[in-house]
């Protein structure tokens, strides 16, 4: 499930069975539902076998997989030709030195990192989403809730990080304000759009069951705005890593960033190069996070259906 | 006749209704000084030509349009916002695309905080009823399009609400299932005292269902004529369509809805 | 760290936990603070040290008077400005007495005087000590300020900004920053000290908050014994220094580059009386080189910035 | 229009007539759709009179307006009583001082910044919109793109923004790569979400009319997939200006960033907020600016349709 | 009769087409061993229950829905994608909500590049035709169900198409709309030779307008008898109501869906 998760074509197949029998038509907009399998097929359709399902991560890895050799070529190409001189681009083989021998150490460092940036985001969510719903529901709170949001926003957080620091000390406390403040809007912009894009006919409904604002927004407001608001935690859960780091950037005894300070201080490009190769897979890994819990709650959605056009392509 | 204002033990009053819809590009009068009271257990049906204001009136009566000028009011108590003591079916099937036929159905019950496992029963009753068997789980955009009105309609039946709103429920299906449903439909109601509004294009379906049929003008609405269906309270489809009371009524709303039409 | 970090708590064997906060991450000039950590010098006085690394000296400063942290170690232009907005700090002495405020370059480009500057491209960071007395130092040299070009870069991209040749030179701590690019570039790096071209700004010290000060004088008096003994030691034994740094600093240089920049540092100490004992003459330079060059606002005597009373006169 | 624009209410007002003679329902969840103006109105209803927008104006400012003073009034409360020190947070009159007094100054930054972050946020925006289409059409290019425009959000920008400047010089181009860097993935994100989620009804009804993918995209995907990618653009306008500053905090000698280094080195702290100040003010105007965008776009919108419920209350 | 290869100067050739719509919870047979050729100028109209796979055999011919064995044809031309030598009406309107009633029925020529003002004027006689006058510039949302059918069917015809894929297009209107809709459609197959597969539930539509009516047996969906209508090409509705031929074929008719559906 989890390798299918992550993989467009495995959910495809997995929703509407096997490939049709006559060819996939391959324009981009030719709309056209691939029914069923081939009549050799039959049976009970689900549950590619553990062959099938192999071939399809590996489908599904393979372009990525490219992607990445590629740019570590090329950048392998750029570092030991010395086009770039190394104390400003280190070659892979130094950034990987640097990362085993002092692997215990970044790992720690690392897991601060990682640990910040998840609680930084999942409190950002949370509150985001509160304010979205907040904004989206009263009008008296969507004049007065937004300006603030939009605020907080639009200040630079580079620029008050060190006042965060000053205030709340070297500890955990900024980090985590700092990764909230900048994860916070994108979820609260994209929770608002999907919660006012709710179709006023299912709303009609709604109240005609004389449903409280509650059980509205649990049962059809909310789960209609998850494709909007999983968009919002994408973008959300990359910037807490940034939000993470800026904190420990500007104060902190421990974390990547703290490290991303040490190595710029020392001109250590290899150790600057795997810190940034550590936040990147932080980043990397919790966006990727995200899109399986999409891709498992919201598996309904247009965008996830089989036989959508640009799937088949 | 209907102008009385609404008095007690009326299901649903209306008095001198008129909506006009107002945007930037036009303005629209919807319904025109529309005045019906409609008594417990009755069973009105209303036909008329597209665009006349059916639709408006049923989202009156439950409160998701408030009128430009005139009064409703809904088991005696005046509407002034969504009611809930009723069931709508609306035009369009207004399924949640994230849930199963069942689970569209069942929605209505978590809605209202009903009883679960009894709601459940309901639900399989339903569905037997309608011939979605086999489709629990299926989701709306895997359903056909006189499916999704079934399943509509489930969700409108599961609660057993005092009063029924519905707008067109059996226009996507076919001749046979159109009869079947009409004849469970006839059924509930008999047997549950149900106070029913059904809009329909089916002048046959209007006679069959309906204790009387209300007429409406092509737009601006309004109410041209009411007729009582003198047909007995205990309906059987074959009889009904051989009994010459209802060829005559069908006849009648035939030659009104075209003069009526005729004008528009 | 955190706050519960100041104020001090008591370790096991009962030392006073007390932190450090440096200007920059660890490099050859805080050797001696190592130094005295590993030689027991502050555990004599009953201090637990810890030293922390700093994001530039105004940070380190505004913790300080923040009291985020027990001790600083700032530059002392950046002290007066700190205190000239109002900040409750004091500077317990400068130990950098001849400042190391310079223009680098590679050798290559041939300047041995400010004079061959003229012309070339210069880099600075805005809003440090350096840069705003730079167009000051120029004309002292007989240049006008117009006839170098300063273009901005910050800090972390400054030595970049040199080596990849975006600009002909930049403006920095000689000792901190040459060995580090020689090591990077292998190529020999040239400096210019403002100090020796007639322009002398104190350099790094110690700073603590005037609260702590007045609340534990005598922790204040233990801590500057203890940096006191461990300048003049370290200043003795900078191969040990060295080796102390290299044991309990994070991320520290390589050794041979905190070599470099250690032996660059000590001269700058000043060979007259113990490390971190001042001269009124010479705050009195600084503070009037500030106010006349970088907005240094209603000028004071040198006490209202810096307090003698603590380092040991020896 | 403009003001309107601006303005929930008086868009609603403005596609619903005037208000409904009975009282409105207040029910939050009741969704009750306002029909038309009371009898005695009549005629063509369209255009509030002077006096009527005034009051759509004023009623749609006093909240943000009141948040405002509130705001004014606890950081004045805050500083002038010095509960916090001067030197962290000055005055609101220190502050108006020193914008008074460096006006011209600080236009000349202002208008450096916010000339980089437009630059960056329009390129942003087309960028971001393309890359989303490739990802949106083809699966290849989706599998491909992904990862590398994944990996160009998570990198932190502060760390590799020094890089950017050693390559391309002081001028504006680092500047305007930054903006476009940390704007363009809200984009990508939105506007894949938005794209994706073309009713499949509607592209079966474009494949019959035979319209290749550009019409396609021109006349139903694009305009399906706006409100999200408004949403997107909204979050990437307020990054924008993020982007530029942190350029100019790297090597710059104009600009708000510029002005940020400065005010910093020499503990200006009236300078530093006046600086904030100019910098959230260009960040909320363009933000504005985007959601007016919005509004003249999407009217049709069930978020801004007359008498949705969430704007009733 | 209908088990032969497509052959030249058919309109619609399909041969044993099977679809088979399986998901992770079901898998459903839509269509059984259809097969079923339409000669160019045909007016073919399909009735039989809900859910038997109408719907499913118009998106196959249009090459929406790729069958799981079987061959289709469209003007002889092997169906491989999308079709766009077709007007096409969706059960569901299928507007674009962005776009007021005209735009929505100009859609079709800008899509196809046509010329403006010969569809815009086209567009005008449309709107016209259908009744939607006045509504030129309303959004769906403020349109009524049977107005934004009557939206879709313009915009199927817009482009005056060989071929007409019509699926329940009248299903939401009147019976008096209807009736005139039926003549309007009826017309315009005369006057121009289109080939129309149209799905209804209404018999008296399918005889009306068909010159065959092909009825399909519940799901599994297989065509259980194609009816050749014996009535003259060119009809008028009060004449054919009253015609004994009309009322035959819609007694078989009735008989037949009613039996064929009595197994499901
Ligand atoms: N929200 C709205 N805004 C503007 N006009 C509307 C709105 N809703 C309905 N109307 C107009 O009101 C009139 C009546 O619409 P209504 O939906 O009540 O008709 P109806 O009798 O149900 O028609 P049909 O049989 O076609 O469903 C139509 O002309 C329609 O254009
Ligand atoms: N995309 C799909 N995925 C799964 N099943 C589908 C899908 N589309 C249609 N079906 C199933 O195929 C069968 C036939 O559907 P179709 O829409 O063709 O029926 P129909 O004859 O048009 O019915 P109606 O008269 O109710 O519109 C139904 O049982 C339906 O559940
Ligand atoms: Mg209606
Ligand atoms: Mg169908």
């Amino acid at each position: 499930m989890t390798e299918n998760a992550l993989d467009t074509a495995g959910r495809q197949a997995d929703a509407a069975g096997a490939p049709a029998a006559s060819a996939a038509t391959s324009s981009t907009d030719g709309s056209s539902t691939v029914a069923a399998p081939p009549p050799g097929v039959g049976g009970r359709p689900p549950r590619p076998t553990l062959g099938r399902r192999a071939l399809i991560l590996a489908d599904s890895l393979w372009r990525p997989a490219l992607v990445l050799a590629a740019f570590f070529a090329a950048w392998w190409f750029v570092a030991a030709r010395e086009y770039v001189p190394n104390y400003l681009v280190p070659t892979p083989g130094q950034v990987w030195a640097t990362m085993t021998d002092q692997w215990s150490e970044l790992a720690r460092h690392t897991m601060v990192t990682l640990y910040e940036t998840v609680l930084g985001f999942v409190l950002a969510a949370a509150l985001g989403l509160a304010a979205a719903v907040a904004i989206a529901y009263s009008r008296t709170l969507d004049k007065a809730l937004y300006p603030i949001v939009l605020f907080a926003q639009v200040i630079p957080k580079i620029a008050i990080a060190p006042l965060l620091v000053v205030w709340f000390g070297l500890g955990l406390t900024p980090k985590i304000i700092l990764a909230v403040l900048i994860a916070f809007f994108p979820v609260v912009i994209s929770g608002v759009a999907g919660l006012r894009s709710t179709d006023p006919e299912l709303l009609d409904l709604a109240a005609t069951m004389g449903a409280g604002p509650w059980r509205t927004f649990r049962k059809i407001r909310f789960p209609n705005a998850l494709p909007h608001l999983m968009a919002g935690l994408k973008v959300a859960v990359t910037l807490a890593v940034v939000g993470a780091v800026v904190g420990e950037f500007v104060g902190a005894s421990e974390g990547l960033g703290y490290v991303l300070l040490l190595a710029n201080g020392n001109l250590d490009s290899a150790l600057l190069f795997a810190d940034l190769i550590l936040m990147s897979a932080i980043g990397i890994v919790l966006f990727v996070l995200v899109e399986i819990a999409e891709a498992l709650l919201i598996p309904w959605h247009a965008s996830r259906r089989a036989g959508v056009p640009l799937t088949t392509s | 006749m209907t102008t009385a204002p609404a008095r007690a033990g009326t299901a649903i009053g209306m008095s001198r209704l008129t909506v006009r819809f107002s945007s930037r590009r036009s303005q629209t009068t919807a319904l025109d000084d529309v005045s019906l009271d409609i008594e417990p257990g009755e069973f009105v049906t209303i036909v008329g030509p597209s665009g006349c204001g059916k639709s408006t009136l049923l989202k009156i009566v439950a409160g998701l349009v408030q009128p430009t000028s005139g009064e409703v009011s809904l088991l005696d108590r005046p509407v002034r916002g969504p009611q809930k003591e009723i069931g709508f079916v609306f035009q369009k099937a207004a399924l949640l695309e994230w849930r199963g036929a069942r689970a569209n159905i069942l929605l209505q019950a978590e809605m209202r905080g009903m009883d679960r496992a009894q709601a459940a029963r309901r639900a399989d009753e339903l569905i037997e009823m309608t011939g979605l068997t086999g489709f629990e789980k299926a989701l709306p955009h895997e359903l056909s399009g006189g499916m999704q009105q079934r399943v509509a309609l489930c969700r409108a039946l599961l609660h057993s609400p005092p009063v029924l709103l519905m707008d067109e429920p059996f226009g996507a299906l076919d001749a046979l299932t159109r009869e079947q449903m009409n004849a469970e439909l006839h059924r509930i109601w008999r047997e549950t005292g149900t106070t029913v509004v059904l809009v329909t294009h089916s002048i046959a379906e209007a006679v069959f269902l309906g204790t009387r049929v209300v007429v409406m003008s092509a737009r601006p609405g309004r109410i041209i004529r009411t007729f009582p269906v003198e047909l007995p309270a205990h309906r059987d489809y074959a009889q009904v369509m051989s009994d010459s009371r209802f060829d005559r009524l069908a006849t009648d709303l035939r030659g009104l809805l075209g003069s009526a039409a005729a004008n528009h | 760290g955190g706050d519960d970090s100041s104020g001090g708590g008591t370790g096991v064997d009962g030392d006073k936990q007390v932190t450090l906060t440096l200007n920059w991450v660890p490099y050859g000039e805080h050797a001696p603070f190592y130094y005295g950590l590993q030689k027991g010098y502050y555990s004599a006085e009953g201090i637990d040290l810890k030293i922390l690394p700093g994001n530039g000296s105004g940070n380190t400063v505004k913790q300080v008077a923040q009291k985020q942290t027990d001790f600083g170690w700032a530059d002392s232009p950046v002290l007066l400005k700190s205190v000239a907005s109002g900040m409750p700090v004091r500077s317990l002495g400068a130990y950098l007495e001849k400042g190391p405020s310079s223009v680098e370059f590679f050798a290559e480009e041939n300047i041995k005087t400010p004079a061959d500057l003229k012309g070339k491209t210069v880099g600075g960071t805005p809003g440090d000590a350096l840069y705003a007395t730079f167009p000051a130092w120029l004309e002292k040299n007989g240049l006008k300020p117009s006839d170098v070009k300063v273009v901005n870069v910050d800090a972390a991209g400054k030595i970049a900004a040199l080596a990849e040749g975006r600009v002909d030179a930049i403006m920095g701590f000689f000792h901190d920053q040459a060995p580090t690019i020689e090591s990077k570039t292998g190529k020999k790096v040239d400096v210019l000290l403002f100090a020796d071209y007639g322009m002398n700004l104190l350099g790094t010290g110690l700073i603590a908050n005037t609260q702590t000060l007045q609340k534990d004088p005598e922790l204040a008096r233990k801590f500057v014994r203890a940096t006191q003994k461990s300048w003049a030691e370290a200043a003795r034994d900078p191969a040990g220094a060295v080796s102390a740094m290299v044991a309990l600093a994070e991320n520290e240089p390589a050794p041979e580059v905190l070599t470099k920049q250690l032996t660059l540092n000590l001269p700058l100490i000043g060979a007259d009386g113990p490390p971190g004992v001042n001269t009124d003459a010479q705050w009195t330079e600084t503070i009037d080189l500030m106010s006349r060059y970088a907005e240094l606002k209603d000028p004071g005597a040198p006490t209202a910035y810096w307090d003698a009373s603590y380092a040991a006169q020896g």
